[in-house]
């Protein structure tokens, strides 16, 4: 290959060589950030397929246990699901607006609505607890002590299984995202980001979206299909 | 110690031999190109070895020929291993109708047999030479998978639903019964005979002494599980009469309809609740935990027996 | 080897001598140090694969169990499988190999997220040491595939054992996430993707499955796990599951995972026919397109593992008609690379001997995955050691010769060391003679209808197995001779050239070892891989 | 320094997108929202699952066009989210199709 031809570094690049943030292996900015992006997407991807396991059994149980699903989902709390799915999207609201903050190198206005998204994002979970700990009063948990008076006890106990299954792997999910909002708050206090540098918030602001997509489909699929 | 050194095992159902045709037909597939690729493959490395050190090999790109060639040869192959083997699969896969049907239940770490007339075997099963026989499996506990070498026949026992495989054997003689889904410890002991014999001898067998039979044990446990509390003609109302229904396609209460074959009788009696029958209620306990699975098959061919009743094979 | 291809002297400094300690090996971001970290790490895991098998063969010596009880026996060969295929076959070629080359084909100073591919080796130590700790606590006994309800009332170290190849998943995701990222927006300026070497293609191919299959190993695993430890349903039939899901979801990853193993290899292939003949692989473009054929194809044949399971008739069908589909492009592959060897220069240097051996034994490995795909037959030999004989056909006389024969050729690379050629080549014909003694045995053991998984088995079987155990043992030494001449070069080897092999591509340009930043000026590139005849470019029919 | 500013400005910044578009999203994701809520309390039969789920599919691609600035991206990255998409659907077309198939034979089993 290019034994005789090997050049200077490659045309253009060296404007931005100086910048702090640039890492050495990266030829510029732009390519750096356009690698971060992709590699945020690559990850949804896999997670798509993760939470897409979990569906697939959702799918499988819920043809079998139609009945079962009904009847469990009668039982889940539609009240706390709604309030939970609107606290989401509007987390979802202030990471976006996190980000726009960070393209403009408003450093005020991401740290606030970062911290507000950690709020809603606490918040989320707390009602969580709430509708788990019912479910334990409810003696709703799958397993040897699972008790269950209407139809179909085994279709509701598969039920309960792919509930708690899926909303825990959520919720494990939104708990990481606090981890990492955290990290980027930090790193904003810090002064770290500014108009040229804020591909951290932006592919953390991905994830956290991401996330909310999940709930977007667990809201329905849980609590409302076959309810009335 | 064996001191033998077999190399084909013997053959004796009626599809044996279509399964060993096909095999020997996949042998040529393979000894034909491993040795034209293989001898490719030396002829080359020795004809163009490297005679200088500076020698470099002929400027050569490809061949869009040749790639259609070999993309579209192997595609013809393979298409006919596919046809041949779906086509003996499908052999493999239908038992005919009136087969002879036998229970087998697969548990931790044995195989338990249920003649159609009561006998009952361990780790055994003795047949007749020339008859369909068909056998419907279940499992107590994990999964396991009913083997038998010579028959070239082969089918899981998965736990939570039945599955059923057939046989025609040719010739009398003793083989090897293995388990061959692995299923923990004894695993490898779970293992039996299986007697094939010629008819009269089999019918010689047989009378040496049978138990009840299936049909009479699930009558037994109709009645000494209360199913009759509900399902008797006479009672009318609380479930549905069982009379007739196997074999037949039954009307769900969410309008659809399933075909009440040996999963579905399965499931009515252990997850009576997942499939409800049209025009009544969701009443009936679930049986899991009351039954086995030998049980459960005796009350499906009780059922099954019930007047106008017929499996369908 | 060959006579050493204008001597160039290596700089001082290089990635090895860069910084010392400890501390900058744990702590590197070098993607050659990490695959360094990996060869080293793999190869501790092989050898206790193969401490496993070599067990596994010595209770099979004779039909009784006697050396083992059987439940020790249950628990060697699961822990053979897993730590072959989870902790040896998946990382190998592209954690170590693809680690280290990844960068250099593409013209790059690193990988994409040099962090996250250190993060990943880590996950794969945490991995390992989790599945290690499963096993001093005695083991698990579900064979490598889990598959409930044995798995959720098995008395062993489920969990543990499961978790360990959860993280290690996480350690492949993060590879094929880092190649995908880095063949996207990494390659030197002319780098054009039919430029690509077909190693790298590979291995973009291979990241694929990486990304969409892990995760649902991932899942499928932990969901076992919940089932397990915290008594959910998921695949009990008790509970209302269906553990024949799990078999679906468990193949949805593991039967693309088997491609994981192969098509680095086949990239490996690419290169060392390409190098040993001096001549650019012939029909490029449909090697390169049949990885991604494999890759996509691959994941839609999961099925034909489930052929006796109680599967539905009919999906059999069309998994086997797919699986009969995805032979094609491995088939186009050997016959492009064995064309490839027509009029060509070929030096019949250690690498090249375990490129033919992986093309002869890939051959009759992957012919006998068409008997196996062959509905009619597989339910004769499911589960037998005709699938043992198989998968071993492709995972060690494909795979591991893939393997051995790539860190044979990039060994004076990465190390700047020649090794022994003679030993090289006493140890390429030692292991093809011991392989097969050990596995074409397997063949007709497995259609007399041995079952697999069995600690004991009939007498009239015995014979084959002692030939079987008799190759393992040659085998096991083979697998010692690399080990054995590969350290001695360190320590004694004459020093490489740049280019001991007179071959083409961008790591032959580099100095060997190379400096840490691979690249003093970002190369341009300007012409085709295997430009063995430059401005000659002729096509024949 | 101000040259930086100005390249990495031209490939660096993804859209910066007006607040009254993320505003119009928000509110589109609330209605949404409600309307699947209040539709689960009316008997449509098929009909119910068919509103949520696509309700929900709608409410994800806003999510994923205008707060996840798809619609600005590259095509590698359209590519990225269809690709997976379409794995997922693929997995669970294959794995249904084998449960919906089962007793098409009328063999136990097969
Ligand atoms: C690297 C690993 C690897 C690879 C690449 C393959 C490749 C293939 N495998 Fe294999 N397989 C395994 C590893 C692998 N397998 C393992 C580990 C198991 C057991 C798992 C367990 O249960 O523990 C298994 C099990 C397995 C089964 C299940 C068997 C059973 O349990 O009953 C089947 C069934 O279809 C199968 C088929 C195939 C096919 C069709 C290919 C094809 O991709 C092969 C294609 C290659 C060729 C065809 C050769 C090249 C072609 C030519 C030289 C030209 C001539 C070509 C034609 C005429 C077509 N494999
Ligand atoms: C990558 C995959 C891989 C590899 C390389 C191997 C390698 C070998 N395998 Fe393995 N095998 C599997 C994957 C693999 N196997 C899988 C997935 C199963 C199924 C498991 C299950 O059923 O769940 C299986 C099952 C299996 C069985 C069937 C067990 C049964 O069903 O009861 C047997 C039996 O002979 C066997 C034998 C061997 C042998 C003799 C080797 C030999 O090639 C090994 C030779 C190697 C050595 C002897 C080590 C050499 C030593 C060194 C290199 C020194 C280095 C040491 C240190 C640095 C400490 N294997
Ligand atoms: C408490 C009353 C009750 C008892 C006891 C009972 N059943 Fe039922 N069974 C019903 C009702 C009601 C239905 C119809 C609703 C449904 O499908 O669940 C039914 C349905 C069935 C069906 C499906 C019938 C069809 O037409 O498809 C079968 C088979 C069956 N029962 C078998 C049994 C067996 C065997 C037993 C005893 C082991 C038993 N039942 C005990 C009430 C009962
Ligand atoms: Cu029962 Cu193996
Ligand atoms: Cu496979």
């Amino acid at each position: 290959m290019p034994d005789a031809n090997q050049a200077a570094v490659h045309g253009g690049a060296h404007v931005d060589i100086h910048n702090p943030n640039l890492q050495h292996h990266f030829n510029d900015m732009a390519q750096q950030q356009e690698a971060s992006t992709l590699g945020m997407w690559v990850f949804l991807a896999t997670e798509i397929m993760f939470f897409g396991g979990m569906f697939l059994c959702y799918i499988l149980y819920r043809y079998w246990y139609h009945d079962g699903f009904v009847a469990g989902s009668h039982h889940l709390d539609l009240f706390w699901g709604a309030l939970n799915t609107v606290i989401l999207i509007v987390s979802s609201l202030t990471m976006a607006f996190a980000v726009r903050s960070a393209q403009l190198g408003n450093r005020r206005g991401l740290m606030v609505n970062l911290i507000l998204t950690m709020g809603l994002g606490a918040a989320f979970l707390g009602i969580k607890a709430i509708e788990y700990s019912a479910k334990f009063r409810d003696k709703v948990i799958p397993g040897r002590h699972f008790e269950w008076h209407e139809v179909d006890p085994i279709g509701a106990q598969a039920f309960f299984s792919i509930y708690f299954a899926m909303t825990g792997m959520h919720a494990l999910h939104m708990v990481v995202g606090l981890g990492i909002m955290s990290v980027i708050l930090f790193m904003s206090w810090r002064g770290r980001f500014n108009e040229t540098y804020y591909t951290p918030v932006e592919i953390s602001g991905l994830y956290w979206h991401f996330v909310d997509i999940v709930w977007i489909f667990l809201f329905p699929l849980l609590y409302l299909l076959g309810r009335h | 110690m064996g001191r033998t050194l077999p190399l084909f095992p013997e053959a004796a159902s009626t599809f044996a031999g279509n399964v060993d045709a096909l095999y020997f037909f996949l042998v040529a597939v393979t000894a034909f190109f491993s040795v034209l690729i293989a001898g490719l493959v030396i002829f080359f490395a020795v004809k163009f070895r490297r005679r200088s050190p500076d020698e470099v090999g002929a400027p050569i790109t490809g061949s869009l020929a040749l790639e259609l060639l070999w993309t579209i040869i192997p595609l013809i192959l393979t298409m006919v291993m596919f046809v041949w083997g779906a086509w003996v699969f499908l052999d493999l896969a239908r038992p005919p109708r009136g087969s002879m049907e036998i229970f087998v239940v697969g548990k931790q770490w044995m195989w338990k047999v249920q003649h159609p007339d009561g006998q009952r075997e361990i780790n055994e099963l003795h047949v007749p030479v020339g008859r369909n026989v068909r056998l419907t499996i279940g499992s107590e506990d994990v999964i396991h998978s009913y083997y038998i070498p010579a028959f070239r026949q082969k089918i899981d026992a998965v736990p939570g639903k039945l599955t059923t495989m057939w046989f025609n054997a040719s010739k009398a003689g003793e083989y090897h019964l293995f388990c061959a889904e692995y299923c923990g410890t004894k695993h490898s002991g779970m293992i039996g005979r299986i007697v094939a014999m010629e008819p009269d001898d089999f019918e010689q067998w047989l009378a040496g002494g049978a138990g009840s039979t299936p049909v009479a044990g699930g009558e037994q446990l109709f009645t000494d599980l209360a199913c009759v509390t509900c399902h008797q003609s006479d009672t009318g109302g609380r479930g549905p009469v069982l009379n007739g229904i196997a074999g037949k396609a039954v009307l769900l209460a969410d309008g659809s309809t399933v075909v009440a074959d040996d999963n579905y009788l399965r499931e009515s009696i252990m997850n009576p609740q997942a499939k409800i029958v049209a025009g009544y209620q969701p009443l009936m306990p679930t049986f899991q935990g009351l039954v086995n699975e030998e049980g459960l098959l005796q009350l499906i061919a009780y059922i099954k027996s019930l007047p106008s009743g017929g499996s369908g094979y | 080897m060959p006579s050493p291809h204008a001597p160039v002297t290596a700089p001082a400094t290089n990635y090895l001598n860069a910084t010392h300690g400890l501390a900058s090996w744990l702590l590197t971001k070098d993607h050659k140090r990490i695959a360094i970290l990996y060869l080293i790490s793999i190869t501790l895991f092989f050898g206790l694969g193969g401490l496993f098998a070599g067990i596994v063969r010595l209770e099979l010596l004779t039909p009784q169990s006697d050396l083992l009880e059987p439940d020790t026996y249950n628990k060697m060969f699961t822990l053979h499988g897993v730590v072959m295929v989870f902790f040896f076959l998946i990382p190998s070629i592209p954690a170590v190999l693809g680690n280290w080359l990844m960068p250099v084909m593409i013209g790059a100073k690193d990988l994409a997220f040099p962090r996250i591919n250190l993060i990943s080796w880590y996950l794969y130590v945490i991995g390992g040491v989790l599945t290690l700790a499963a096993i001093l606590g005695g083991g698990v006994d579900t064979g490598w595939t889990f598959y409930p309800p044995y798995s959720t009332v098995s008395p062993s170290h489920v969990i543990l054992a499961g978790l360990g190849v959860f993280v290690a998943g996480f350690s492949s995701i993060l590879t094929g996430l880092n190649f995908i990222v880095s063949v996207h927006r990494m390659r030197a300026p002319g780098l054009t993707w039919f430029r690509l070497p077909l190693f790298v293609w590979a291995h973009y191919a291979t990241s694929l499955i990486m990304i969409l299959g892990t995760p649902v190993i991932a899942i499928t695993i932990l969901l076992l796990a919940l089932e397990r430890g915290l008594g959910l349903g998921i695949f009990d039939p008790t509970r209302g599951g269906d553990p024949v899901l799990f078999q679906h979801l468990f193949w949805f990853y593991s039967h693309p995972a088997v491609y994981i193993m192969i098509l680095p290899a086949m990239g490996v292939m690419s290169e060392l026919v390409a190098a040993f003949s001096r001549k650019n692989v012939f029909g490029y473009s449909f090697v390169a397109f049949s990885s991604l054929g494999i890759a996509v194809l691959g994941f839609v044949v999961w099925g034909h593992h489930l052929f006796v399971s109680s599967q539905s008739a009919y999906m059999g069908l069309i998994f086997s008609i797919l699986s009969m589909l995805v032979a094609i492009p491995s088939a186009v592959k050997v016959f492009n690379w064995t064309a490839t060897l027509y009029k060509g220069s070929i030096s019949w240097d250690a690498p090249m001997l375990y490129a033919i051996g992986f093309i002869g034994l890939f051959t009759i490995g992957g012919l006998t995955g068409l008997f196996l795909a062959t509905m009619g037959l597989d339910i004769h030999v499911h589960d037998t050691y005709f699938v043992v004989a198989h998968f071993h056909y492709i995972m060690v006389g494909g795979a591991i010769f893939g393997y051995l024969g790539g860190l044979h050729y990039w060994w004076p690379k990465m190390t700047g060391k020649l090794y022994s050629e003679a030993w090289a080549r006493v140890s390429a014909i030692v292991i093809f003679v011991g392989f097969n003694l050990t596995f074409f045995p397997q063949f007709i053991v497995g259609y007399l209808g041995m079952p697999r998984r069995y600690a004991m088995y009939p007498d009239e079987f015995q014979v084959l197995n002692v030939m079987s155990t008799a190759g393992a043992t040659v085998l096991g030494v083979g697998y010692t001779l690399p080990l054995a001449y590969f350290i001695y070069s360190l320590v004694k080897g004459p020093a490489a050239s740049a280019n001991p092999w007179g071959a083409k591509g961008l790591e032959w340009t580099i100095p060997s070892p190379p400096p840490t930043e691979n690249f003093l000026v970002t190369p341009i590139v300007t012409e085709p891989a295997y430009n063995y005849n430059p401005g000659r470019e002729v096509e024949v029919a | 320094m101000e040259h930086a500013h100005e390249n990495a400005g031209h490939h660096t910044h993804g859209h910066i997108a007006p607040l009254s578009m993320y505003y119009a999203v928000f509110g589109a994701l609330m209605v949404g929202t409600a309307i699947t809520v209040a539709v689960a309390y009316v008997d449509l039969g098929f009909v119910n699952t068919a509103v949520a789920l696509g309700i929900a599919v709608t409410k994800a691609t806003l999510v994923i066009l205008y707060f996840m600035h798809v619609r600005w991206a590259s095509r590698l990255t359209w590519v990225v989210i269809v690709g997976s998409l379409f794995w997922l659907i693929l997995m669970f077309v294959i794995a249904m199709t084998d449960y919906l198939s089962r007793g098409w034979m009328g063999v136990p089993g097969r």
